[in-house]
């Protein structure tokens, strides 16, 4: 497969690349060297990329962050004028779709950037380039969503619709600020990366896995990552629909939710639902994937039930698209509908329990080691159930008629997001930190991060059940005295500042730890004694992931390398990691070259959504630089040309002149890897 | 239009990124399928689920005409046969180029290639020529959710021809260069395939949108 | 220990689920009509359900927290290697199950009773005479208010249907129109018949049924009961841009008796200021021409500036009903002001109008009619009511005027009241 | 779409060389794609005259069934879903049959059934 055995260039992995020659467009130079800044921006290798994902993620949690803190000191006490109605409806709904979309996916995405090929033993992924796009759209994407609050004056034209921003009240006449149409346009963008990344792992988990790799050797964590990927490939054209449509409702006065013309508000509600119900499972399935990798690793068990883990991820995921209306059953659905989604929902309980009860049987008589990431791990196990618990609550649907837009709500989504995603994301920064950066992360520091977080995270979320069953509506930008809302909501304020700490003390202990590991030894391949592929290979993972192909033979394989079970069932040490990991030293291993295209691309488009909302002239703009950027990707070989490696000059196809078309330009160069690293074999051609 | 014109990218990107089909040089994944066309299929997965919203948009709003005028009254069979004729002919060619380009007969391939790419042309200008003659008589996009769902719909259907119309004609033109040689058949497979995608979808779209306009 | 903590802090908030604070009038536990009550009686069990199973999930924590806890891993100290058990795995995929379809069971039980209708038909005394009604409002959310409509004659409700747009804007004419407050007989079921003029809001009172969505466009069926005569607080639930925080309600329970009498009241037209009646007579023949008003009483002014200021939004049954025809807002619409002193909240139930010593609360008015937007914030002027410049001498003389439009009502519903 | 199919088929492609290049070959000739584009245009035809005569109840069944038809070749044989890689044929109907069946339960659920 993808792996280059033959060393055809005396080159040193860990080396700067060689300078590239200059590049067919005679005009500009191919990106270079694998230090500095451009090394990062225009790297098409998936480890960059993925952290690049969480760095930014991280950007933009610290953003959305500070609007949660803005919530909390508005409702800490009644009749407060901390905020102004107007600020507030922005605030909360930046916050809202801060954390989904610009914070918990990216995250997730970084994951799965960083360990899906890892995992299967890859090179790269299928795509690299269309990896570097799928990450810069979705991150300029956010910058032109996060840019709404500037651009015509400070929160002045941030979208004010809530998250979900239901027809009609998203319409000019109600929202005659730009905000939504940020919202619209903001939301395609980053969509536009969703999918492309999603068809890009898709292709990966398929088709890019090391020898021996079948789909049911696939570590639990790709598998669910795999499954986000379905869902994001068929739930994002469903909100693009829905967002289409409200674009051109806002922009060109179409009449798709304007009931004045006899338009469905509801169309909107459930085509939103259609992508948002599998959304929130975007969302979970990846931290389900971190702490089944996490809780063996811990408790010196194998996962059990490895197969039902993954049948329950398949079946959350395919029941995920059943249930929709459950945030509609007091919006005016006929009975039946409202019966039949409650059934629905319900039943989604059952493989989730599944889940739950099979890392409890993990962890049940196996030696446990409450470190950090493990604490994480755990804490997603509690915390995630409250919010699962709640969720069933709910999907009473008599009883959601009671509890649906209040804080009761508010309290479900943030125990399942907050405890179960974005504590299981936690446990995941703890676990593979050594393979990405090198140095494990101080535990004390570790622990304290952790149990401010989730002492925190109760105080702040806990009260909201209470608030939401005595009555507190959500959304609402002051409360009045007299309701019994004073105390709980005064709690939940001081709880959000707790949370605080507790993240910016896992920001501190960053620093800290990279500091502290100059004077430690380094981390080794692995530090964990873990079970996955990516251990086995050197920590940081070097650039060209493995030195040589892996040839799997069963789920675990690292692990069952390193030890034997005996027929009495003993285990038994037979190597150390440091023994079967490959050293990471391999040399001249042919990888995808670094591009600008991708970057140039991207750009574009936040480009093109200033000129729909403010001058079509930026649209041309946009246009352009899209164009500039297609035409240079496609005249652009993937791999490099000149970075020739024995073995592949039979192809002949190098002698034409590559200065003429798109299509023929790849094309001739595709034997040489196009953009598919699958071909970047230096082996015998399979015959 | 931002969102077609990335997600058309992309498929050029998946046509463009195709890789020999000399026997030995052929890498297959894991799977024994080509990378690209894998990826173009799980696009058209994803490109269901966005024309069925389309559909669904429409389908819900057709009887709303307000005080415009209304789909039966407007619809003109005749025409629009001719056109949806017109598309699917050119999906025999598509597919005649694709079989010429396997047998390496470049000559036929160019030639249907171009005649692909000129149906296709048609087919958008009798679209064009339909909005204009709507618009003069009453259906502005404005005028109803009807109309609004209408033109969505079939502009979005549009936009995916003409983005296909480029992709051909890119294809056109390296052949005539000499640079589409008979190892790249998957890559005119690829824009095939998205072809014939867009050639479904109308297949959809004439019978319920036009055809039925009459029963429903 | 620490870990303690955390079951701790849950305890507490069991605890305090369980006697929660008394004076939350939304409590969504303290049921006091028929339907919440069903709900109520149907999420209880499931909340002590999902405390066990919760309870159970950390219990299990802990215990293997306490059982297998290591702080460093011994080389060679490995547990026995399981990979799984399927008949673990049937057990927890079966048992789950069966709670589901359990709680599933009871949940469709009660969708179909709530989703039935058994109203009787009520005998109430109209102007004509005594008709059946069955109980039936028609509840109307715009930006930031609710609007009651109840017709008497069960053929005008045929009537709402839709028109070119949205039907709400364009409601046959009702036998009595109030706002923020829905009047109700008690022990009885009333039909609500839920939409919207503009975006969507949401009806609720938590004390008498849960909630439902008004929907512009679309007709939505509710219905409520009350067990006792009371005032029971509600909330705009959904979304509904800058002053939904603002937008409330009151369901005010009434006795039969006492339902009759209110209803009589509301049917009547609004009193004239005694000594205005001449000059009302000019107003209304003069088609609005100007009329000389009459200097006297503040009432009697503010009847004047009323039909200056406020006429061409607001509805005055017996004043400008002749020539009113619809509010200059995005709605089309703004409380009916007929009967408005026979209300105990007003500005869509966030201000009190009387004060606990059951005199008026001119403090609440006043404020209100100096700068409404202050008090509820307005994306637009034709978004709630504006900001109309009015000096102090005519606010005083509106107040006045606004008292007169009684009657007053009952001392225990106001003292029910206080809201703010 | 099914894990258990697709696993099938991974599982099938990797250890099984001789199908590496399924999708090349066994295309079939030209004749048969004008065949089939002659059945397709007939249908067509028949297709338009339901505007012109009157099918009475058949009318929409009728015209479903052609569409389909259509459909049918189309995909099985110009996008030659039915010689290539069983894969594909599994993403692209899990698209469709997904599609379908949101967007019929959505359409039910909203007004188009009233009341459901
Ligand atoms: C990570 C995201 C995530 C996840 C995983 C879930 C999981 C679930 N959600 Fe949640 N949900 C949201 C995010 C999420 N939700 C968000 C963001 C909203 C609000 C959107 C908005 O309005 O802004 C929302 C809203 C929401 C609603 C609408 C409420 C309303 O607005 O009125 C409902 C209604 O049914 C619901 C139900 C459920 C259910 C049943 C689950 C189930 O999947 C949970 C299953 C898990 C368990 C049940 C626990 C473990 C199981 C066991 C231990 C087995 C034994 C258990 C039993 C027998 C009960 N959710
Ligand atoms: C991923 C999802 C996510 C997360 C993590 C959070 C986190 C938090 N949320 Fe949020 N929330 C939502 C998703 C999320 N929320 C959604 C979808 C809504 C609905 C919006 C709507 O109604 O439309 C909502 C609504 C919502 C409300 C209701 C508003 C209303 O209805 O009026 C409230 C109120 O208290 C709230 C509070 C909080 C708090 C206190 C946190 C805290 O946990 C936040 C704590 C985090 C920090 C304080 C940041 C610390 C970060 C750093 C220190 C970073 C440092 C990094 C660098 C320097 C690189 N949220
Ligand atoms: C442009 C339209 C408009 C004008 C003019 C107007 N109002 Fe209003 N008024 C409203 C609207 C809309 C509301 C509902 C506001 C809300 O509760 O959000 C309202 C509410 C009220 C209320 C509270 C009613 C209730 O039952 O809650 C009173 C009292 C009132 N107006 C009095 C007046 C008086 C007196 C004047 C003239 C001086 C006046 N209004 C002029 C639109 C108007
Ligand atoms: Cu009306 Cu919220
Ligand atoms: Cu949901």
């Amino acid at each position: 497969m993808a792996i280059t055995e033959e060393p055809p260039l005396e080159l040193e992995a860990g080396d700067p690349l060689p300078e590239y020659a200059e590049q067919p467009l005679g005009v500009l130079t191919r990106p270079s060297g694998n230090t500095g800044i451009a090394s990062w921006l225009f790297t098409v290798d998936h480890k960059r990329i993925g952290i690049m994902y969480g760095v930014f993620a991280m950007f933009f949690f610290l953003i959305g962050g500070l609007e949660a803190l803005a919530i909390r000191i508005q409702l800490a006490v009644p009749g407060n004028d901390f905020l102004s109605a107007e600020t507030y409806n922005q605030v909360f709904t930046t916050h809202g779709v801060t954390m989904i979309f610009l914070v918990i996916m990216p995250l997730a995405a970084a994951f799965a950037n960083y360990l899906i090929p890892l995992q299967i033993g890859a090179r790269d992924v299928a795509f690299p380039r269309m990896n570097a796009l799928s990450l810069w759209v979705w991150f300029f994407g956010g910058l032109f969503l996060c840019s709404s609050v500037i651009i015509g004056g400070w929160w002045e034209n941030a979208p004010d619709g809530g998250w979900f921003n239901y027809a009609p009240n998203h319409g000019v006449a109600f929202s005659p600020s730009k905000g939504i149409d940020f919202y619209a346009i903001g939301l395609q963008i980053t969509g536009i990366g969703s999918l492309v990344s999603a068809v890009n792992l898709i292709v990966t988990c398929l088709n890019m896995r090391a020898k021996g790799m079948t789909l049911f050797r696939m570590p639990v964590l790709t598998w669910m990552l795999l499954i986000t990927q379905f869902l994001l490939l068929f739930a994002v054209p469903v909100i693009t629909v829905a967002l289409f449509f409200l674009m051109f409702d806002r922009l060109y006065d179409a009449n798709f939710f304007n009931p004045d013309a006899g338009s469905d508000p509801l169309l909107w509600q459930h085509l939103f639902w259609i992508f948002g119900h599998p959304e929130v499972y975007i969302l979970i399935l990846p931290s389900f994937g971190i702490i089944s990798e996490v809780i063996p690793v811990f408790s010196r068990k194998p996962i059990f039930g490895y197969k039902v883990m993954v049948f329950s991820g398949i079946a959350i995921g395919f029941m995920g698209w059943g249930v929709w209306a459950h945030h509609m059953f007091v919006s005016g659905l006929g009975p039946i509908s409202v019966t039949a989604f409650s059934m629905s929902t319900m039943l989604i309980a059952v493989p989730t329990g599944v889940k739950i009860f099979n890392w409890l049987a993990t962890m049940l008589g196996g030696r446990l080691k409450f470190n950090t990431a493990m604490l994480f791990a755990v804490g997603v196990v509690s915390m995630f159930t409250i919010g699962g618990l709640s969720g069933v609550t709910h999907a009473v649907a008599p009883a959601d008629t009671q509890q649906t837009d209040t804080y009761y709500i508010v309290a479900h989504f943030h125990y399942v997001i907050f405890g179960g995603a974005l504590l299981g994301i936690f446990a995941g920064f703890y676990f593979w930190w050594p393979k990405a950066f090198g140095y494990k992360l101080n535990e004390r520091w570790g622990k304290w991060n952790f149990w401010l977080q989730i002492v925190g995270f109760n105080l702040t979320f806990g009260p909201m059940h209470i608030l939401g069953l005595q009555g507190m509506s959500r959304r609402i930008d002051t409360y009045s005295e007299g309701f019994g809302f004073e105390l709980w909501n005064l709690v939940a304020s001081v709880g959000a500042f707790v949370i605080f700490l507790g993240v910016l003390i896992f920001v501190i202990n960053i620093f800290v730890s990279q500091r502290q590991a100059k004077h430690l030894p380094p981390v080794g391949p692995d530090p964990w004694d873990a079970r996955g592929l990516e251990w086995m290979t050197a920590s940081p993972t070097p650039e060209h992931n493995f030195d040589e192909e892996i040839e799997v033979q069963q789920v675990d394989e690292f692990w069952f390398r390193k030890y034997d079970i005996d027929d009495d069932g003993t285990v038994h040490r037979i190597a150390t990691g440091d023994e079967v990991a490959q050293p990471g030293t391999a040399t001249g291993v042919h990888l995808p070259a670094p591009s600008y295209w991708p970057m140039v691309l991207a750009a574009g488009l936040p480009f093109i959504g200033y000129g729909l909302i403010y001058n079509l002239w930026l649209c041309v703009l946009g246009g352009l630089l899209v164009a500039a950027g297609s035409f240079g990707w496609v005249f652009e070989p993937a791999d490099d040309p000149d970075a020739h490696h024995g073995g592949h000059d039979d192809h002949g196809d190098h002698d034409d002149d590559p200065d003429t078309d798109p299509e023929a330009a790849a094309a001739l160069d595709a034997p040489e890897g196009a953009d598919d690293v699958a071909i970047e074999s230096e082996e015998a051609p399979v015959g | 239009m931002v969102d077609s014109e990335v997600l058309d990218e992309q498929a050029v990107e998946a046509a463009d990124a195709s890789h020999s089909a000399k026997v030995g040089d052929h890498q297959p994944g894991s799977t024994g399928i080509s990378n690209q066309k894998l990826a173009m299929w799980a696009f058209l997965g994803s490109e269901c689920l966005l024309f069925g919203g389309l559909i669904s948009g429409y389908l819900l709003y057709r009887n709303n005409n307000q005080d415009g005028p209304a789909a039966a009254e407007i619809f003109d069979i005749p025409f629009t046969s001719v056109s949806s004729f017109v598309l699917l002919m050119s999906s025999l060619t598509m597919v005649l180029a694709l079989s010429a380009i396997t047998r390496g007969d470049h000559p036929r391939t160019r030639l249907w290639i171009l005649t692909t790419a000129l149906l296709g042309a048609v087919f958008i200008g009798g679209q064009v020529y339909e909005f204009t003659s709507f618009y003069r008589e009453g259906l502005g996009y404005t005028t109803s959710p009807f109309s609004s769902a209408f033109f969505t719909l079939t502009g979005f259907h549009g936009v995916h021809v003409s983005m296909g119309i480029v992709m051909l004609m890119s294809l056109y033109f390296s052949s005539v260069r000499g640079k589409l040689k008979t190892e790249n058949a998957e890559t005119v497979e690829i824009v095939g395939l998205y072809w014939h995608f867009v050639d479904v979808v109308w297949i959809f779209i004439f019978t319920v949108v036009y055809l039925m306009a009459k029963g429903i | 220990m620490r870990r303690l903590r955390l079951p701790a802090a849950l305890l507490s908030v069991v605890a305090f689920v369980a006697g929660c604070a008394d004076d939350a009038e939304l409590d969504t536990l303290k049921p006091e009509g028929e339907y919440s009550e069903q709900i109520d009686n149907l999420i209880d069990p499931i909340f002590i359900v999902a405390f066990l199973v919760f309870f159970l999930i950390l219990g299990l924590t802990l215990f293997m927290w306490a059982k297998y806890r290591v702080t460093e891993y011994e080389e060679g100290d490995w547990p026995e290697q399981v990979h799984g058990k399927t008949s673990w795995e049937i057990g927890w995929t079966f048992i789950p199950f069966a709670i589901m379809a359990a709680i599933g069971a009871f949940t469709w039980i009660l969708l179909s009773d709530l989703n039935a209708t058994e109203a009787n038909a009520l005998p109430i005394q109209t102007a004509e005479g005594e008709v059946m009604w069955d109980p039936h409002v028609v509840v109307v959310g715009q930006q930031w208010w609710w609007e009651y409509r109840y017709y008497f004659d069960a053929d005008k409700l045929e009537e709402l249907d839709d028109a070119n747009g949205n039907p709400a804007k364009d409601l046959p004419p009702a036998d009595i129109v109030t706002a923020g407050q829905l009047v109700m007989p008690i022990g009885e079921e009333v039909e609500l018949t839920i939409t919207s003029r503009d975006v969507i809001h949401s009806h609720w009172i938590p004390a008498l049924n849960g909630k439902r969505d008004a929907v512009p466009g679309r007709f939505s069926p509710w219905k409520i009961q009350a067990n006792d005569p009371g005032l029971y607080f509600g909330q705009c639930t959904e979304f509904c841009g800058l002053s939904h925080s603002r937008m409330r309600m009151q369901a005010v329970a009434l006795t039969p008796e006492d339902f009759q009498e209110w209803v009589t009241a509301q049917l009547a037209d609004a009193e004239t200021p005694p000594g205005a009646e001449a000059w009302l007579e000019a107003y209304r023949a003069a088609d609005g021409s100007e009329v000389e008003a009459p200097e006297a009483t503040g009432a009697q002014r503010g009847l004047v500036a009323f039909t200056q200021n406020c006429a061409s939004c607001h509805l005055v049954q017996g004043v400008n009903d002749l020539t009113y025809d619809g509010a200059t807002q995005v709605s089309g619409a703004a409380p009916n002001l007929t009967h408005f002193a026979s209300r105990t909240t007003l500005a869509g139930g966030i201000l009190d109008l009387y004060n606990p010593d059951g005199t008026l609360n001119r403090n609440n008015l006043e404020s209100w009619l100096r700068n409404p937007e202050a008090i509820k914030a307005n994306a637009a002027p034709e978004r709630g009511m504006p900001n109309l410049g009015l000096s102090e001498e005519t606010i005083d003389d509106l107040v006045d005027y606004l008292e007169t439009l009684g009657p007053r009502p009952s001392d225990e519903m106001i003292a029910a009241t206080q809201v703010d | 779409m099914s894990s258990e199919t697709l696993s099938d088929t991974v599982e099938a492609g990797m250890h099984d060389a001789d199908h590496h290049d399924a999708d090349h070959h066994h295309h079939p000739s030209d004749r048969k794609y004008v065949g089939i584009a002659i059945g397709l245009a007939i249908i067509t035809a028949v297709e338009v005259l339901t505007f012109y005569v009157d099918f009475g109840p058949l009318f929409i069944p009728s015209l479903l069934l052609m569409m389909f038809v259509k459909f049918y070749y189309v995909c099985g044989w110009f996008m030659h879903l039915k010689l290539d890689s069983p894969m594909f044929t599994k993403f692209f109907v899990a698209g469709l049959v997904l599609a379908a069946g949101v967007y019929v339960v959505m359409l039910s659920a909203s007004q188009l059934w009233d009341n459901i």
